[in-house]
């Protein structure tokens, strides 16, 4: 059964992008399991249907996840992989490594697993992918030592990401890099011992850009963003009009609220500053122009997800801006997201994300409960149905004038 | 009693005896139109014929002595034949271009209003109110009369950046179509029904009442023989009280008006839309709801103040944003505003650019 | 009790608008119960109130519905509203009339009823406000002989309309006023005799200018385009533009899909004719230069509503164009219309409207069981989840091709 | 066995000791950035200071091998450091320019791909497939390998209308955010799941197996102390077989994968949106998915020849109109797209305006 021939594999050792399958014959010179992931992931693709299965749970003490169980489901043919579990390592920040820690990695990896990983998951840990289910506690502890920790898995808060940022970016915002190590630090309990409705995720990203994708793939998005008007550098405009760049028809008939306009005889951009939405279109289009305000900071979004149950959703504004420059303006989020995951733990169901409890009992209802207060940003548009709630202890029974006072 | 025998199912009058011969002529012909005047109309044939419209407005509850009157009318210059429009506003059909001046003045002598062509508010879609319907949360034509009278000057005008519709709807039921109108104003009760069990027990189907609550807020009441109401679930949609006459909704301190913008039902430029709440409540005060007809008038002031040529309310509100809405019309925002009912998901705002 | 001043609604009778009170006022000079309309709303206007409900059910001979049965709740004040109930009358096509008809409405009323009218309720109905129960048949029976018929109430065909069409309209597209006389005509059975889940409404208008709003106030909107290309009259044209008309601004700038241009130079419009949308919007700008095409029909689309009880509802496309030319050409319709009710009638619950039964059970059953082909057009935009149902019988249980063979 | 004694909760490695000399010196200071050729940013600061990024493809799936090797290359042009992107991409961190060429040449010599910068398709979005998860319709790897082997050209050139972001899940679940991509390949299942009752018996919570299907499709059987499946209400979403090993829904004769268009995250000119499904599903033609491969490829030309500058492939599509790009590329429409779920309302065509 565990015939060497891979025919099929061999298939996609061809063409020029990068191939996996040649990744995983390196692993499998050393590595047994490696070897024999080969044959089986060879046979899924003649049989066109995978062979693994969910099965106990396996795990580190004093850690609630961070390792995802795996079993063949045809141990006999595939001894090796029997047992082929993933660790999840949390990244660090922005996914900048020096080679040191990089071979560390590959050194307790090579000793104890498969040698096989994604660099990285897609929420963004390290993923060491195959060990079996004695190595786990080994490969923790020798993880730990050399710096490292278990990322999330469950119904817990999982491993947190961030765009590259201030690192490398001159369009970030606040210090994502930062933001997300903090805030990764303090939520540690939370990331590894589940304990909520489900899972949830933090994206941390600098400007509207939105290089995380946080919108689409985290419960709460940290999104970069500025309160006053972007800043425009004549000279460096007339550069760009010198060098013949399209700036009208390029940045202003594509700025979204047409606030932006373009004087081809003074070669001078204007901007009528509230009008902006702060998209960054034309803040991408002439970087060396155009920057962001100095009032800087974060717009906090909620709900994002994927598919699965109610649909996928996109996350959606909660706070338009909260300042994000010190340690000090973290601890304000910190309590924001403490007191909404208090909130879906109380109200969600098993396996709801914290934006569908919310869809289902109402924005009015969170927020209200929440604190957090309500205000036009939060919406596109209002409802269209009349079926608002009145709370009735509040109701002034004998109605209120449109100044606010009784009748 | 009369002794004739009724004949069923002969249907509606047939509209071609109903049609003046200028039309019979050159039907399905019209060639354009013209507004030569605010409330006239000028459609042009291709024969080359031309058939002037004038617009007067109607309270629509009306006397079989208004009928009368505008029958004269009729007679006199208009070959005896007038249409209804879709809004309820009268229409004289003049063939005879001699006749259209002499008309004119007959109407304003009398007191008609003549109107509501072009970029203009025409009379609001309404509903039964007070006048007749027991589900009603605020009376009809009294909303109407009152708004409209403030609105006068942009009815017999057209300096408006675009056509403005309005609807107005006494209950949730919403009969005025008010769902999708530049501005519509809806009654709304507040407060969860008051249970007459007797009136249940006497004359309800049970089950049938409990399946009518959109929320589940009813449950059956055996012991009772009639229901209970989970009034933390209620969103006094009424649904119940259209089912038995024993879940009583209005109530007199709490029922008021909502304000809702930015609906439309043509095609023109951008797709028809739904209204949105901007006001949940205003306060009942008959007879002239001076509330009601500020919070119009601030709105539509703001709408011809920023609005481009041509744009309606609401096309004006989803090219600046609602936002922007609220911050110039000074009208609060409130957790009220935003949808919590089935298909709110779409109303958040899933994207970080935004006005302040 | 019965008061017979009326201050508050005097207010009414104050400004330029003009009154209904003034209305009420002229017909309680002959009407007893319109007499006392007026105190009984007074009350109304003083406590704020409704003094309506709703009791028996009261009717026709022969007829399931076409009167509202209304009675005051406080019978024992105002005797003469102690049963006040309204009776729906079929209007002609495009509400036309000629003087005899209506004056023959007002006798009629004068003699049995208040002398009170809506011209006309919200649905198109002759409204007859207010009656005793004991004149509801002869009634009937006197408008019936005039040439009148009943409107629609409860769970039936609701009383159609439509918008005044070739009669009175250049942009017609089809015969709004025939085709709803027809269609109503052939339908009396569903519009008299309630056997429906709920109410089911069809509105007519001769283009997507919409101008009785069938989109929002209709189960059933068929509303008149073309399936060519517009029509532009380059004399007309030339015409506009001496008189100074901003054709680039106010046209072409507000073509939703772009496709129109001026020409400054040599005073020309042109289009490009299959990226229009007929959205009317030129047309209505320039109705002496622009027309719809030749080949003209309607597009028939289903399921708009009121906001009761699943949210309000704008009917969508099910057929983008259809002919409605002639006779003929309505029974491909009124077949469709009956297979939809049919569907309607077996697949809703009560007090659920079309729309609502086929957004519950989805829109890919509605077509796939009343047979209408899926096309592009019923859509803005095609779904976001993968939630796809696969009828299993019809799986190619070995996989399809991109150019569907199989396997 | 390690002897250590493990830390709890230490958190991740300090990114404070993986950055550079030059980005620790210019953190924050970034003044704008070029992108001087296909796969090489550079980013300068306001002192000046010049840091070259090189952009190298990576399989994501890589053994420690890769890891050793890029470590040499970083070791030898970039002071040992480098950085990987939220597109598992590996960027090379250069502060001498004068090591920028050398590097170039170093990785070209290798067989790196560089590219993946400006207006070009990047690596794509991915996830386990057969190679680690019990859930996928089909592989991951195997399928971004040739679509991206036969995409190859659109990486290594800045040559499309805009930036094209693709993302693949092997299942409904959806791990690679596919549903808010540019274009999203999504493995799915098309039968209902096949009881294990055996399996069910021993180690389910019927409650919660029942509770999980979105659709109401399961519904217990006592008698059995299993459960039963209505085959007809089931949309095969696999929720039930990640409560329940039982309920095996991977089947080797139907699952495949479905395509869906135009989503995107990023906030620039237009909002996030939503991928669509434009293709419910193509067979599972492992080991290189021809039909996939050229149904992306299709999409991708259209698009080009169609967009203007600048424009996403959503943004594209949302200005010509869906129906317009079901014509221009060809892809047969059916019931299957459209949708049935919750939010179906807000898809439909509530409007009379449209194009053929
Ligand atoms: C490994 C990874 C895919 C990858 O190859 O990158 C992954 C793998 C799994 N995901 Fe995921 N998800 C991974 C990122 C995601 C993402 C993307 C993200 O986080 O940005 C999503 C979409 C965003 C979101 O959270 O909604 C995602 C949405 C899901 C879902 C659907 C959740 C929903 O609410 O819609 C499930 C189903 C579940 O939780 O039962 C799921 C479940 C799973 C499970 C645990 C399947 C299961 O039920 O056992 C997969 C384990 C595979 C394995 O053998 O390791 N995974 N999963 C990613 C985690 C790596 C990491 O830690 O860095
Ligand atoms: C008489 C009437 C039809 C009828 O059968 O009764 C009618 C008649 C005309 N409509 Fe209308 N519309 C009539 C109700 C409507 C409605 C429905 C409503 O008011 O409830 C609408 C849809 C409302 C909406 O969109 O919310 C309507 C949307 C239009 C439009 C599109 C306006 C827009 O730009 O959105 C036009 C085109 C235009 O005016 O440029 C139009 C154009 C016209 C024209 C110019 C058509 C023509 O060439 O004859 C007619 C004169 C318009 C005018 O008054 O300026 N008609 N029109 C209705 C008059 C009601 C009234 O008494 O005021
Ligand atoms: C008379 C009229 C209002 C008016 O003053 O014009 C009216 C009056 C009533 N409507 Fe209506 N509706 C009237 C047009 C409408 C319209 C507008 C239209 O047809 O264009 C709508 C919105 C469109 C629609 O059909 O959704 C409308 C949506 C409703 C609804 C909500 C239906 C829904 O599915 O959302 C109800 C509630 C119900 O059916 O139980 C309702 C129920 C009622 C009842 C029967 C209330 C009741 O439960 O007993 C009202 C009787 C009042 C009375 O005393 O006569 N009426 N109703 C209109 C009928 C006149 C006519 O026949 O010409
Ligand atoms: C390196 C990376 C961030 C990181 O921390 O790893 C990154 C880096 C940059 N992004 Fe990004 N983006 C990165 C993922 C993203 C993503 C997320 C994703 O790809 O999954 C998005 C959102 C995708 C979406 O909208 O669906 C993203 C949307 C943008 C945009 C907006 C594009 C648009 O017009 O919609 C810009 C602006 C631009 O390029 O004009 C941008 C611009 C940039 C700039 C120019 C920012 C800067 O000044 O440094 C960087 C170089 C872009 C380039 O490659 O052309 N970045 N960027 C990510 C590279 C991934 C890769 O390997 O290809
Ligand atoms: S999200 Fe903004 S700040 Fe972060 S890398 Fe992208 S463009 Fe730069
Ligand atoms: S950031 Fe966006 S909205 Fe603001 S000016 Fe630039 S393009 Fe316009
Ligand atoms: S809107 Fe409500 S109160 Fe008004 S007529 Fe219709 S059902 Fe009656
Ligand atoms: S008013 Fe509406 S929500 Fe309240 S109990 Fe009645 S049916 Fe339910
Ligand atoms: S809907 Fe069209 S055809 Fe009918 S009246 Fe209005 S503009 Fe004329
Ligand atoms: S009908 Fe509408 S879409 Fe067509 S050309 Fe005229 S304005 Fe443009
Ligand atoms: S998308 Fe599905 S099959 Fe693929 S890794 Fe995620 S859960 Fe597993
Ligand atoms: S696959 Fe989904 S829909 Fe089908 S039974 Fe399982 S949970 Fe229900």
């Amino acid at each position: 059964m565990t015939e060497k021939k891979t025919p099929l594999l061999d298939e996609l050792e061809k063409g020029k992008w990068p191939s996996f399958v040649t990744e995983i014959k390196r692993a499998a010179v050393r590595s047994a399991s490696a070897a024999e992931l080969l044959p089986l992931l060879e046979r899924s693709y003649r049989e066109r249907i995978g062979h693994w299965k969910h099965g106990g749970i396996v795990g580190v003490r004093g850690y609630g996840g961070g390792v995802i169980g795996r079993y063949v489901d045809v141990p006999e043919d595939y001894p090796n992989l029997a047992e082929f579990h993933t660790v999840r390592l949390l990244q660090p920040s922005g996914w900048f490594y020096n080679t040191k820690t990089l071979r560390t990695v590959c050194d307790i990896w090579e000793k104890h697993g498969s040698g096989l990983t994604n660099m990285h998951g897609s929420t963004g840990d390290i993923i060491l992918l195959g060990c079996k289910t004695n190595e786990i506690q080994p490969i923790f502890d020798e993880f730990s030592e050399a710096g490292f920790d278990l990322g999330g898995s469950g119904s817990c808060l999982r491993t947190t990401n961030c765009c590259v940022g201030p690192g490398r970016c001159e369009h970030a915002c606040y210090d994502t890099l930062d933001a997300c190590y903090n805030i990764t630090n303090e939520f540690m309990d939370e990331l590894h011992r589940p304990m909520w409705p489900y899972k949830s995720k933090i994206k941390f990203s600098g400007c509207a850009n939105d290089c995380t994708s946080s919108i689409a793939r985290s419960d709460c998005s940290v999104i970069g963003t500025w309160r006053d008007t972007l800043i425009i550098d004549p000279v460096a405009v007339k550069e760009y009009a010198a060098n013949g760049y399209p700036i009208k028809s390029q940045v202003c008939d594509k700025c979204p609220t047409s606030c932006l306009t373009y004087n081809k005889e003074t070669q001078e951009l204007t901007i009528v500053g509230e009008e902006c939405s702060r998209c960054m279109h034309c803040i991408n289009m002439m970087p060396k122009a155009i920057h962001p305000g100095k009032e800087k900071g974060a717009t906090i979004l909620i709900g994002g997800k994927s598919t699965i149950v109610q649909s996928a959703f996109m996350s959606w504004v909660v706070v338009p801006f909260m300042k994000l420059e010190s340690e000090d303006d973290y601890e304000p989020f910190k309590e924001l997201m403490r007191g909404i995951w208090e909130w879906w733990d109380e109200n969600g169901k098993t396996r709801e994300r914290i934006g569908e409890t919310i869809y289902r009992l109402g924005m009015g209802k969170f927020l209200r409960e929440t604190g957090i207060p309500p205000v036009p940003q939060m919406v596109f548009r209002p409802r269209a149905n009349p079926y608002v709630f009145w709370n009735q202890d509040e109701l002034d029974k004998s109605g209120t004038m449109l100044d606010g006072s009784a009748l | 009693m009369a002794v004739v025998k009724a004949k069923l199912d002969q249907g509606p009058p047939n509209y071609k005896e109903m049609l003046p011969p200028i039309i019979t002529e050159n039907y399905g012909k019209w060639a354009y139109h013209e507004i030569p005047s605010p409330g006239v109309l000028k459609h042009v044939s291709e024969s080359g014929a031309a058939l002037f419209s004038v617009r007067v407005a109607s309270p629509r509850l009306v006397s079989i002595d208004f009928i009368r009157d505008i029958c004269v009318l009729a007679d006199d210059y208009c070959d005896g034949f007038l249409r209804f429009t879709t809004r309820n506003n009268v229409e004289f059909l003049v063939s005879d271009e001699a006749k259209l001046n002499p008309l004119m003045d007959a109407l304003k002598a009398k007191g008609y209003c003549i109107g509501g062509t072009g970029p203009s508010i025409s009379n609001i879609v309404h509903t039964q109110g007070w006048i007749h319907c027991h589900t009603a949360a605020t009376d009809a034509s009294g909303v109407v009369k009152a708004v409209m009278d403030d609105l006068y000057e942009y009815f017999d005008t057209m300096k408006l950046p675009a056509k403005l519709k309005m609807g107005l709807a006494c209950c949730l039921n919403m009969c005025g179509a008010a769902h999708c109108s530049d501005i519509a104003i809806v009654g709304v009760h507040r407060t969860p029904p008051v249970i007459n069990h007797d009136v249940i027990r006497k004359g309800t189907e049970i089950p049938s009442l409990v399946a009518s609550c959109p929320t589940g807020a009813i449950r059956p009441d055996p012991k009772n023989k009639s229901v209970k109401v989970n009034d933390d679930k209620c969103m006094y949609c009424g649904n119940c009280y259209t089912m038995s006459p024993g879940m009583k909704l209005n109530d007199a301190r709490n029922d008021g008006l909502a304000i809702l913008v930015g609906g439309k039902t043509s095609n023109a430029r951008s797709a028809p839309s739904f209204s949105r709440m901007v006001i949940p409540f205003l306060p009942n005060t008959s007879p002239r709801w001076p509330e009601v007809v500020a919070a119009v008038r601030n709105i539509i002031e703001v709408w011809i103040a920023n609005a481009q040529k041509g744009e309606r309310i609401g096309e004006w509100v989803e090219r600046v944003g609602w936002e922007r809405f609220f911050s110039l019309t000074g009208i609060p925002f409130s957790d009220m505003l935003i949808d919590d009912y089935i298909f709110s998901r779409e109303t958040f705002r899933t994207g970080a650019a935004f006005k302040y």
